[in-house]
C-alpha cells in the first residue's frame, strides 16, 4: 500500500483527504444497488472492518483510514429508515476512525503514556469481535435441536377424558395478549421478583379498557379484587403508558366538583 | 416377485417413516398427505398403518384418526397419571400460545411466517401443535407464494372455548401499528 | 419375593409411565423428578430406562439425556426425512442472534452494553426478545455501575438446544493469534 507511508508521515495531510477514490481496493466499493445484500452479509461495522483487514491483509496500524471512513459515511447516507439503528453504529465507527486519523496526523505530544491509544483500542475490539464471530460459527456447527434433530410431538389424551368440562376463557384474554405483545416492558427494565399482580397484565388491561372507551376515571380502571397493591400497580401501569404517550390525563374543568383522575387514550 | 419376508420388512420400514412424520407434524396428517410425502400406494399405506398400530400397542401412544387426519396421542388410560403429575397442563395457556392464536383469530387466514412476522419471534412447533390438538385452528388452503405455505384459520371450537358465537364478537382489535413502540 | 417375570413386567409398566411423562412434559425431566413422580428407586429407574431404550430402538424415537434431563426426540437417522417433508420446522438463526448468544455464553454474565461493545452494533430488542422467548437466556443480578444494568446468563435450555450438558462443553474460543489481526 503506497498510501500507508503517507498516512504515517506528518506531511501534507490535505493530500490524504483528497485521495481519489480509484486508489481504493475493489472490495471497498459497494454499489448502492448491492447495498441491501451487503447489509445482510455483514453483522455491522466491525464485521465489515474485519473483512477488509483479512481480505487485504491490512495492517490496521498502517492502513489509511480515510477511505474506509468515507465508505462508512457513504453507507450512512444510503441507509433507509428501516436500518436506521445501523446508521448510529456506522457513524460511531466512522468517527472513531477519524479520531484515530487525526491523532496520527498531529505531531505527537510528549505526554503521559497513560493516554489511551485509540488505534490499539480499535485493534483490540476487532480482535475481540473476530473471536466472538469465530466462536459463533463453531456454535452454529453443533448439532442443534429443531434444525438437525427434532423433538417428538404427541397429543394429549382426548380432552373429554382429560377434562370433563371445557374451560371458559374470557375473550379479553386474546386482546390483552396482543397488547402485552406490543407493550412488553423493555427487558432492560428492572423487574420485581415477586409480582403478585404482574405489571404487564395491568398495562394490557388498562390499554384495552381505555382504547375501547376513549376515556375513563382511574378508579374505574382498578380491579377491585386486587386491593391496595392493585392500586399501586395500576398507577405504575398508568405512568408507564403516559411515558409511552399512549394515554394522557383529561384536564378537569369543573371547578366545583371534586377533582378526579380521568385518563384518555391518545394512540 | 417379493417374498413375504421382504414385504413385511418393507411395511415395517414404511411404518417407521409414518411414525416419524406423525411425530414431526404440527397438524394432523391425512392419508393423502402420507401417501404423497412417502410415495405410497393405498395398499402400502394401509398395511404399514397396521404394522404401526401393532407396534404402538406395546407403547404408551395410540394412533388417532379424525376428520382432519392421523395423529399420535398418549393413550387415554394414562389421563389420570398426566393429571396427577401435570395438573396445570390443560388449563394454563402460555403467553406465546395466546399471542399466536390471537394473531390467527384477528388476521386469518395467516401463514406460519405471518405469525412470526407479527410476533417478531420464530414460532416453536409445539405451539401450533397444541393449537391443532385443542382443535382451535385448522389448515385450509395455501398462499400462492414460494413453498405454498398452508393458511391457518380458527375453528368453531375456538369460538366455544372463548364463549363467542361468531368471529364478529371478538373484542375490537387495537390498532397495532399505532401501539408499536420503536425500541 | 418377586419372580423374574414379575420384575420384568414391572419394569415394562414403569417404562410406559416414563414414556408418558416424557411425552406430556413441556421440558425435559430429570432422574430426580421421574423418581419423585413415579415413586421409584434408583435401581427401578435405571432398569425401566433400559427397557424404554430397548423399546424405542424398534421405533422412530430415541431417549436423549440433556443438560436439564431426559427427553424423547426423533431418531437422528430420520432428520433428513423431516427436513424434506417439513422444511418449515428447520429453525434458522441469524448471524446477529448467533453472535449475541455467543457473547452471552462465552463471557457471561454480561450486560446489554457489553454485547453492543463486542459486536459494535446496537442490539435490536428483537434479538433479545427471541433469546428470552426461547428460554435461552435469563436476567440474574445487576452490575453495580450507573443504572445498575441487568446481567444476562445462558440457561440449561440453551445447552439443551445445542446438545451440550455443561458450559465447559462449548467449543473452545478461537486463539487470538490464529485470527491474524496484526496489532
Amino acid at each position: 500500500m503506497q498510501m500507508s507511508n503517507l498516512a504515517e508521515s506528518n506531511l501534507a495531510p490535505l493530500r490524504i483527504y483528497q485521495t481519489p477514490i480509484e486508489h481504493l481496493p475493489d472490495d471497498l466499493y459497494v454499489p448502492p444497488q448491492a447495498f441491501a445484500i451487503w447489509l445482510e452479509q455483514f453483522a455491522g461495522p466491525l464485521d465489515f472492518l474485519l473483512y477488509l483487514v483479512k481480505k487485504n491483509n491490512f495492517d490496521l496500524t498502517q492502513m489509511p483510514i480515510l477511505p474506509i471512513t468515507e465508505q462508512y459515511l457513504a453507507y450512512i447516507s444510503e441507509l433507509d429508515t428501516e436500518h436506521f439503528e445501523l446508521a448510529g453504529d456506522y457513524l460511531l465507527m466512522a468517527s472513531t476512525l477519524i479520531a484515530i486519523k487525526t491523532e496520527l496526523l498531529l505531531p505527537k505530544p510528549q505526554m503521559s503514556t497513560e493516554e489511551r491509544d485509540p488505534k490499539a483500542e480499535l485493534t483490540r475490539r476487532l480482535e475481540a469481535y473476530a473471536q466472538i464471530k469465530q466462536a459463533s460459527l463453531r456454535l452454529d456447527r453443533l448439532v442443534r435441536l429443531e434444525r438437525d434433530v427434532f423433538l417428538a410431538l404427541v397429543s394429549m389424551p382426548d380432552q373429554s377424558i382429560m377434562n370433563a368440562e371445557l374451560p371458559n376463557y374470557s375473550p379479553n384474554l386474546l386482546i390483552d395478549s396482543l397488547f402485552k405483545m406490543q407493550l412488553q416492558p423493555d427487558y432492560q427494565m428492572h423487574t420485581v421478583k415477586v409480582d403478585t399482580i404482574p405489571l404487564s397484565d395491568r398495562i394490557a388491561s388498562i390499554s384495552r379498557q381505555l382504547s375501547m372507551s376513549g376515556r375513563r376515571p382511574f378508579y374505574e380502571l382498578l380491579d377491585k379484587k386486587q386491593g391496595k397493591v392493585g392500586v399501586v400497580v395500576s398507577f405504575v401501569a398508568v405512568l408507564e403508558l403516559m411515558k409511552r404517550q399512549l394515554i394522557g390525563i383529561v384536564q378537569d374543568d369543573f371547578e366545583n366538583q371534586p377533582r378526579q383522575l380521568t385518563l384518555e387514550w391518545l394512540a | 416377485m417379493m417374498t413375504t419376508l421382504d414385504t413385511t420388512n418393507n411395511y415395517e420400514t414404511i411404518s417407521l417413516d409414518i411414525e416419524v412424520l406423525l411425530h414431526a407434524s404440527e397438524a394432523p396428517l391425512t392419508a393423502t398427505m402420507l401417501k404423497k410425502h412417502l410415495s405410497l400406494s393405498d395398499k402400502e399405506l394401509q398395511s404399514a398403518l397396521e404394522v404401526l398400530q401393532a407396534r404402538l400397542n406395546k407403547s404408551a401412544l395410540s394412533l388417532h384418526k379424525s376428520a382432519s387426519g392421523y395423529r399420535l396421542q398418549i393413550a387415554d388410560r394414562y389421563s389420570a397419571l398426566i393429571q396427577r403429575v401435570f395438573p396445570q397442563r390443560q388449563e394454563r395457556l402460555s403467553q406465546a400460545l395466546l399471542e399466536t392464536v390471537s394473531v390467527i383469530a384477528y388476521k386469518q387466514p395467516v401463514t406460519r411466517s405471518d405469525i412470526e412476522y407479527v410476533r417478531g419471534v420464530t414460532l416453536s412447533s409445539g405451539i401450533l401443535r397444541q393449537l391443532f390438538d385443542k382443535g382451535w385452528i385448522v389448515e385450509k388452503g395455501h398462499r400462492d407464494t414460494l413453498g405454498r405455505p398452508a393458511l391457518l384459520h380458527t375453528t368453531p371450537q375456538f369460538l366455544d372455548a372463548f364463549g363467542l358465537s361468531d368471529l364478529n364478537e371478538l373484542p375490537p382489535m387495537p390498532d397495532l401499528n399505532q401501539l408499536h413502540i420503536s425500541a
